[in-house]
């Protein structure tokens, strides 16, 4: 793979830095770019890199949610499809109450990506129209993709387990506690922590 | 109820010749084992020799071929489809993951024990189930057809409250009409 | 007393006595009616006979009234529907507003009826075909929907077969000196060929406007569909009849006297309009949502085969044909009863709304079964002789293009067929009509008999066959041989319809024995919610029902010859008769009462200046 | 009073749909007025899986996730943590996977055959071609151990070299494919009805296309030279010599057209890779997996799969399991936002035929 | 009763028997055929016994009213009465098992064939689903498409032969010693034509297309209301290509000739619809109201003008 320079990347992140106050942006390799942005900037950052960059084809939405230091972290994924070149633009949002603003006037499928979003970590878009219920159904607990959501407490208590799942915690130490068979070094050497 | 071969009548051994060579299954993908549905139904392995073939709603179906995990939202369908169907009617769990939950034991939006919630008259192993193996399973459904031995329908019959108590405790808006034989 | 007259002045007293009792009582009003109708219909089954002739002296004029055995037929039909609709009307019309009104009309117009079939002169004739014209005029604004544009349509359309009519009069006169039908029968022959061809076309257009042929139908699918039901279960079944009746007369009497070429291309050319309007008006029908409208297209196709059967004019054509205008009466009647009923129990035709009445309302759905297996000309029913006999008089009369038309028509005669069995009484239940009952008894009466008259026709088509004989050799057509059960074309081949329903019967009986017992006690009704929807559970506001744009695959297909409506080339044809138009819109406002009066005027016009005109 | 339009239920236990979900169809008369899908059949919540596995586990359920075309999983996957921990690939495990890549998309293509077919009515096609699919497949076993399921790119490599003689089988294979193909050529796209059902169907909008998110073939079939191997060079691509097919059409056609020609350049390609393999070792090997880290950061690699790019997105926080791993099938745009819009004013018969011309795959959509 | 009434009872069961037989045998070989050509070994040719036996030894069975308890039962009695109409086997002039055969003609036949299709599709409509009323309407539109080629065809028979019923047609072709393929053979095209919608194979198949609207009309019929349908289409099938072959070919005088005539018949629509998709409705009308309508109108002008 050969290593192309890098100033092109270079130029989009210095000039969006110079535009944008507050933006921090960095280079991480080739045809990779990151900046960060805050909360209330998304929608006009957004709308800027598609106008005027060439970002016209947005690749993906995630949402991140760091919930030691209490906040989601949403990421935009673009694609310019000129330079070639992928920006992801990061902004922090608070995890109590997480509320941002409604993006899918930009691209219509940012509507599916917020759906998604809202139902799995539960941050409100505010002004977005659709369902609310996109993949779950009759879902009345915590939005499940929080990190502070436990399935297997969740699934105790909705669902039955087939006898020997209890102790299938250590499989090999179960197998060997039946039939008696010595445990091979090589599996304890895999065993779990 | 005949249980064993003795006690069936002549009659219901011509019955069960009929019923065991035409298995019309539900073309219903439940889940990632409908990807080996295809290739068992066609040329290279061709499960139509055993009077096996795909039709495209429960009225007309046999076999319910439960392919995979079942998420909730499905789970209900899958309940629907299934009495949906008429008697004689015939369930098949394939892959681990019907069994005992497989790889998502710990996913909260699948269902870990399918014959909780229907009854099940042949499993069907592994992640995924080879064609060989879903062959080799409706051929032991035959032989339980033959023998009198698949009642799945019956039992979910009689201990329709069991079931549904079950059922109603995944499925929160429960919203289907009453089943009725 | 003569029973000729004593028919008429029974319905003529019906009529005023039946708007005098809405004082009293507005079901009073219908009762009256229904009585005066049912005793007509008594009288002329019990007293009448073609012996008696009654003579009305009025001025120079003299009016002669009589029975013949083509009339006989056609008087028959009008008095069973006639009684059968205003049995029907008693209920129908309850609770409605303007009885007395409705009831008069209603009357004056099945007197008109009898009147024109018991005419043995044209000015008789002409005199009642206006009564009938303006009595249904004042029922179609009865509803008092759009009121003016159906009306000036139905009153345009009436007017050009009235003044067709009239000017026909005029030159018989002026060539015969004589209104007595007979006479043009006879003397036909001997006028010069332009003459003919031109008497030809003006009572071919009087007639055509009544029986809806293809350039002069456009009023009927409005006029059909915007009067009360239980009269448009008459007006469609029987007023065009008599249109039918005036084209057995032209085609079969008059011109059968003519050897001249310009007759017989008068006949192919009718024979062909009849077929393309049976098509087109099929067609319209197939893409209709409004119940009635559909009826009212279909009414017009079925028209169109009776027309053409009358045009093609060998024995066994004008056979199919009366043999079907018996038949239209009977089913068409039944069907607008059906809608009728609907109509009154649920308020909407509109089969896009409408939907799994046939647990409500399940004897109305089974005359609608019965009337629309006749329709289709489904055998065993009676509908299916008509259209037999029909193909078979166009295949072996050598018409081999028109029989794949009539065939076009009557295969996609399937397709609305359907639609109004599935958009009425099939389908999804509704909540909107969980409350629906079936319709009184007095109302279930008539559309069973009517559907009953089907089933025995069909079986024992000789039952009219013979009758039907004798009024062809009056119209002409020497001896006409016939069987009880058996249907037979020239080339000897036939079909035995007593085998054909005893097949039927014998094996959907032993089918359905056998679907009834087997696994009896597990057969389960379910509701209609309980369907396959892919597994998912609709909600309770899905509309389940496919119901709009039923057909619209075949309306893609058929998209180009259904671009232009008829209407639309009279539009483009009135722009150019602007003044024309505008003078005939002065006239005929769209008021019956002023119509009535230019026909009056005209009429007294007519007798008074007689001498100078005629002479 | 009820609604106008009939609702009409495509799925989820429909033979015209693609997997288990729902396109729930508005009709008037068989023209769609309004079309709206419904995911969420298949969710097992495969991100939530990941947080409470360590990064090899993860590795082993990754590639459920889209059961056509599993290797896209595995390959994002890996080169996902590869990326973040700077974990150096050796170049004849780039080749493999390269093979690895277009053999899947082989066999995803004759799958795809089979459905676009199997829905336009013409029975024999799947029949042939999933019957065919089976030697890749085969192949796949003999590899790999797994019809179906792979877990053979994993992060360092690959997981095996090849057996022996296992390049003469793929060219066997190869030769035979394509002298299917010119079968394939005369039932389906020489066959005239088939290319009065497909032309002028399922229009994407070329001047929207790109914006609308639209990836992969259909992008391709709307005339845009857009293919991630020539775009976001990886694997060892940029040495191959390939070309990317267009097509103007933006139709169920041209789709299958673009299809039909990448699957005859995949072919080309394979043929390609096994001439010009290197050796060397195959495998870069990793720690003990259940103590192996990886240090903090977040990655997006993507690739090209039979249906578009398939994007990861992968965050770590230095621990031994993953932060984070979302995942973007092409069908999440198409099988939603896409398929809703183009369904609009679609007849019925085609709204099956549409949605596999986008080769639509719910499990992407929910995971 | 005397003995001629049981005798004729007794063909009527024969015929019935027989049209069963074959017809449903048929379809068990046209499904080994397909997967002959699929790549595969299919089903034993027996299979479709089973699977009719299956469906009415069903213990349980749903309905949506009388109008879909009685739709099979219309079907049945449109396809035997049809059958009852059709000369089935004859040999020097005369007719064997001649149920009715004398009592009907073609056009008699061309309605009661719909009568059955009628009831179906009155069945399907009372279920309330969708999909049925669809499948309804698809498949009576496309009927209108294919009625008129294959009249057309009928029309040049029926005036070639001076006769409208199949008797006088196979008369026709014993007194001439030819079959009507070769005496016109555009009307036989036509008919051919006409065929390939009539047995909805594809690519005229749109009426149960699976992918669109899961089975169509049927989709709410199971256990013996779908034996019923199967029965009656396996009698169905038999009525029309007995009829084809004794108007086009010259009738069978025994049993050998009857099942190769009709089978090669068979395989016309067959092979056609392995290798076809299939077509949309519009699609469809317009095909038939195309080529197969000009060649038959070709074929009466060609009867009237040139015979």
């Amino acid at each position: 793979m050969t290593e192309n320079s890098l100033d092109k990347e270079q130029q989009i992140v210095n000039h969006l830095v110079g535009t944008f106050q507050n933006l921090t942006g960095k280079v991480k390799r080739n045809r990779r770019i990151e900046v960060s942005i805050e909360k209330k900037q998304i929608t006009s950052v957004l709308n800027y890199v598609k106008d005027h960059l060439g970002f016209i084809h947005f690749s993906h939405m995630s949402c991140v949610d760091w919930l030691e230091d209490g906040y989601f972290e949403l990421v935009y994924i673009l694609w310019s499809p000129e330079q070639k070149i992928q920006l992801l633009v990061k902004a922090l949002v608070d995890r109590e109450n997480a509320s941002v603003e409604n993006a899918d006037m930009i691209w219509r499928q940012l509507n599916t990506y917020q759906r998604e979003i809202r139902e799995m970590f539960g941050v409100n878009f505010i002004g977005m129209k659709g369902d609310k219920e996109f993949i779950l159904e009759d879902w009345d607990n915590m939005p499940p993709m929080r990190r502070d959501f436990n399935t297997v407490d969740y699934i105790q208590e909705v669902y039955f387990e087939r006898p020997g799942r209890e102790d299938a915690q250590n499989v090999r130490e179960t197998i060997s506690k039946r039939t008696g068979e010595e445990i091979p070094e090589v599996a304890t050497k895999y065993s779990r922590d | 109820m005949p249980n064993d071969k003795n006690s069936q009548k002549i009659v219901d051994i011509i019955k069960n010749a009929a019923r065991k060579h035409s298995l019309f299954v539900l073309a219903y993908g439940t889940g990632c084992g409908a990807i080996e549905i295809p290739p068992t139904m066609t040329s290279r392995y061709d499960a139509e020799r055993f009077g096996i073939r795909g039709m495209a709603t429960p009225r007309q179906a046999d076999v319910l071929l439960v392919t995979g995990y079942l998420a909730t939202k499905t789970l209900k369908r899958v309940i629907r489809a299934y009495e949906q169907m008429q008697d004689p009617k015939y369930v098949i769990g394939f892959g681990s993951c019907t069994i005992n939950g497989g790889m998502y034991w710990d996913s909260y939006n699948t269902i870990k024990l399918l014959d909780k919630y229907i009854p099940v008259d042949v499993y069907i192993n592994g992640c995924m189930p080879r064609p060989e193996a879903v062959i080799t399973g409706f051929i032991e459904l035959q032989k339980l057809i033959a023998e009198g031995k698949a009642d799945g329908a019956t039992k979910y019959k009689e201990n329709l409250d069991w079931y549904r108590a079950n059922q109603k405790k995944v499925i929160k808006n429960w919203n289907m009409p009453d089943y009725n034989w | 007393m003569n029973s000729l007259l004593l028919i008429i002045l029974i319905l003529l007293g019906g009529a005023i006595l039946a708007y005098l009792s809405k004082r009293i009582s507005p079901m009073l009003s219908s009762i009256v009616s229904f009585l005066a109708i049912t005793s007509a219909a008594l009288v002329f089954f019990f007293l009448a006979n073609d012996q008696e002739i009654v003579k009305i002296s009025l001025g120079d004029f003299v009016l002669e009234w009589g029975l013949n055995a083509y009339s006989w037929i056609f008087g028959a039909m009008v008095m069973v529907m006639a009684t059968l609709a205003s049995l029907f009307s008693i209920f129908y019309m309850k609770g409605k507003d303007r009885l007395g009104y409705f009831n008069l009309n209603f009357d004056l117009s099945v007197m008109a009826m009898m009147g024109i079939l018991f005419s043995l002169d044209w000015v008789s004739f002409f005199i009642f075909w206006e009564i009938m014209t303006w009595s249904s005029f004042l029922i179609i604004v009865y509803n008092g929907i759009s009121e003016g544009k159906i009306g000036i349509k139905y009153m345009i359309f009436s007017a050009i077969g009235g003044y067709a009519m009239l000017l026909a009069l005029v030159v018989t006169r002026s060539q015969i000196h004589s209104f007595l039908i007979t006479d043009l029968i006879h003397s036909f022959a001997g006028f010069s060929g332009n003459m003919q061809a031109l008497l030809g076309l003006l009572f071919l257009t009087a007639f055509g406007v009544k029986s809806a042929v293809m350039p002069l139908h456009v009023w009927a699918p409005r006029a059909y569909a915007d009067s009360p039901m239980s009269y448009t279960a008459i007006f469609s079944g029987l007023l065009s009849k008599m249109g039918i009746f005036g084209f057995g007369i032209m085609l079969i009497a008059v011109f059968s006297h003519s050897v001249d070429g310009t007759i017989f291309v008068y006949r192919e050319v009718l024979a062909w309009l009849a077929a393309i309007t049976s098509v087109i008006a099929t067609f319209y029908a197939v893409i209709q949502t409004d119940a009635k409208r559909l009826l009212a297209y279909s009414s017009i196709a079925q028209l169109g085969y009776i027309v053409m059967g009358l045009a093609i004019g060998t024995k066994l054509a004008v056979m199919a044909a009366l043999f079907l205008a018996i038949m239209h009466a009977i089913y068409k009647g039944t069907l607008f009863m059906v809608v009728g009923a609907v109509e009154r129990q649920t308020g909407i035709t509109d089969m896009t709304r409408l939907g799994a009445l046939i647990r409500k309302m399940p004897w109305t759905f089974f005359a609608a079964l019965l009337s629309i297996i006749a329709l289709a000309g489904i055998p065993p029913l009676g509908g299916f002789v008509g259209k037999w006999m029909l193909y078979e008089s166009l295949i072996t009369s050598d018409h081999y293009f028109l029989i794949i038309l009539a065939f076009l028509s009557s295969t996609a005669a399937f397709l609305y067929s359907f639609r109004f069995l599935f958009g009425i009484f099939l389908g999804q239940e509704e909540k909107e009509f969980e409350n629906v009952k079936e319709v009184p008894f007095t109302m279930v009466l008539p559309m069973l008999i009517g559907s009953l008259l089907l089933v025995v026709f069909g079986t024992f088509p000789g039952l009219l066959f013979k009758p039907l004989a004798s009024a062809m050799s009056f119209l002409g057509m020497g001896d006409v041989s016939w069987n009880m059960s058996m249907l037979s074309n020239g080339w000897g081949d036939h079909v035995d319809t007593l085998d054909v329903i005893n097949s039927v019967v014998i094996i959907f009986v032993l089918v359905a024995i056998f679907l009834g017992l087997k696994n009896r006690k597990r057969t389960r009704y379910v509701s209609t919610k309980d369907i396959h929807t892919s597994g998912e559970i609709p909600t309770e506001n899905e509309n389940l029902t496919y119901a709009v744009d039923f057909y619209k695959p075949f309306e893609r297909a058929i998209a180009p010859v259904m671009k232009r409506k008829m209407d639309f080339y009279y539009n483009k044809f009135g722009e150019g008769l602007e003044t024309f138009f505008d003078f005939l819109r002065r006239v005929y406002t769209g008021n019956g009462q002023t119509y009535a009066f230019y026909v009056i005027v005209f009429l007294v016009i007519l007798i008074v200046f007689s001498q100078q005109i005629f002479f | 009073m009820r609604e106008k339009a009939t609702t009409l239920y495509l799925g989820p236990q429909h033979p015209g749909i693609t997997g288990n979900m729902m396109i729930k169809l508005k009709v008037e008369g068989d023209t769609v007025v309004k079309a709206q899908t419904h995911v969420g059949y298949l969710h097992r919540g495969f991100e939530k899986l990941m947080e409470r596995r360590n990064w090899l586990q993860s590795f082993t359920i990754v590639c459920r996730i889209c059961v056509p075309e599993p290797d896209p999983n595995e390959l994002n996957y890996s080169r996902a943590v590869e990326e973040i921990e700077g974990r150096e690939v050796p170049e004849r495990a780039e080749w493999i996977r390269t093979l690895m890549m277009e053999l899947s998309r082989l066999a995803s293509y004759l799958l795809w055959f089979g459905g676009q077919n199997g829905s336009a009515g013409l029975y024999t096609m799947p029949q042939w071609s999933v019957g065919d699919r089976d030697y890749i497949l085969d192949l796949f076993e003999e590899l790999t151990g797994g019809r179906v399921y792979h877990m053979y790119i994993w992060p360092g490599g690959v997981r095996r070299d090849l057996p022996n003689g296992f390049t003469d089988r793929v060219l066997q294979t190869m030769d035979y494919l394509e002298k299917r193909l010119k079968q394939y050529d005369q039932l389906m796209f020489e066959n005239t009805i088939f290319q009065r059902r497909a032309q002028g169907i399922g229009w994407i909008d070329p001047a929207k296309a790109v914006e609308w998110g639209v990836v992969g073939p259909p992008l391709r079939a709307a005339g845009f030279k857009s293919d991630v191997r020539i775009d976001d060079p990886y694997l060892i691509y940029d040495q191959l010599d390939f070309e990317v097919p267009t097509q103007q059409g933006s139709d169920v056609w041209a789709r299958a057209l673009v299809r039909r020609t990448e699957f005859q350049q995949s072919i080309n390609m394979v043929r390609q890779i096994i001439d010009k393999m290197p050796g060397g070792p195959v495998y870069n090997k990793i720690p003990n997996p259940m103590k192996w880290t990886i240090p903090a950061g977040d990655a997006y690699v993507k690739a090209e799969s039979a249906r578009g790019e398939f994007g990861y997105y992968v965050v770590s926080d230095g621990s031994n399991k993953p932060r984070r791993v979302h995942v973007k099938g092409p069908a999440y745009v198409h099988g939603v936002t896409l398929l809703e819009n183009i369904l609009e004013g679609a007849n019925i018969s085609d709204v099956s035929f549409i949605m596999n011309s986008l080769g639509t795959c719910p499990p992407e959509i929910e995971r | 009763m005397d003995t001629n009434s049981w005798i004729s009872i007794l063909g009527f069961i024969a015929t019935v028997v027989l049209a069963f037989t074959v017809g449903v045998s048929y379809g068990g070989i046209v499904r080994k055929i397909t997967a002959r050509i699929q790549n595969r070994v299919g089903p034993p040719v027996y299979q479709n016994f089973f699977d009719i036996f299956k469906l009415y030894s069903k213990s349980t069975a749903v309905n949506h009213g009388w109008m879909q308890h009685l739709g099979p039962a219309f079907a049945i009695t449109a396809s035997v009465t049809s059958l009852m109409f059709i000369p089935v086997l004859n040999g020097q002039g005369e007719f064997w098992f001649a149920n009715l055969n004398f009592k009907g003609d073609l056009i008699f036949l061309l309605y009661m064939m719909v009568f059955g299709s009628l009831g179906m599709a009155l069945g399907a409509g009372q279920t309330g689903n969708p999909n049925s009323a669809i499948g309804v309407s698809r498949g009576l539109s496309q009927m209108v498409g294919y009625e008129i080629p294959w009249v057309l065809a009928l029309v040049a028979l029926m005036l070639q032969t001076k006769s409208t019923s199949i008797t006088g047609i196979m008369d026709y072709q014993i007194a001439h010693g030819t079959w009507m393929m070769f005496e016109s053979p555009l009307a036989f095209i036509a008919a051919l034509m006409a065929m390939l919608g009539m047995f909805h194979y594809a690519p005229f198949d749109v009426t149960f297309a699976p992918a669109e609207l899961s089975s169509g009309p049927a989709s709410e019929f199971g256990g013996k209301y779908l034996a019923m349908m199967m029965t009656s289409g396996s009698i169905f099938a038999f009525v029309k290509l007995a009829l084809f072959v004794d108007i086009f070919m010259g009738g069978a005088s025994n049993l050998i000739m009857l099942v190769v005539k009709t089978f090669l018949l068979y395989m016309v629509p067959v092979l056609y619809g392995i290798v076809s998709p299939r077509y949309r409705t519009e699609q469809s009308i317009r095909y038939f109201w195309g080529w197969p309508t000009l060649i038959g109108v070709l074929g009466v002008l060609y009867v009237v003008f040139v015979r």
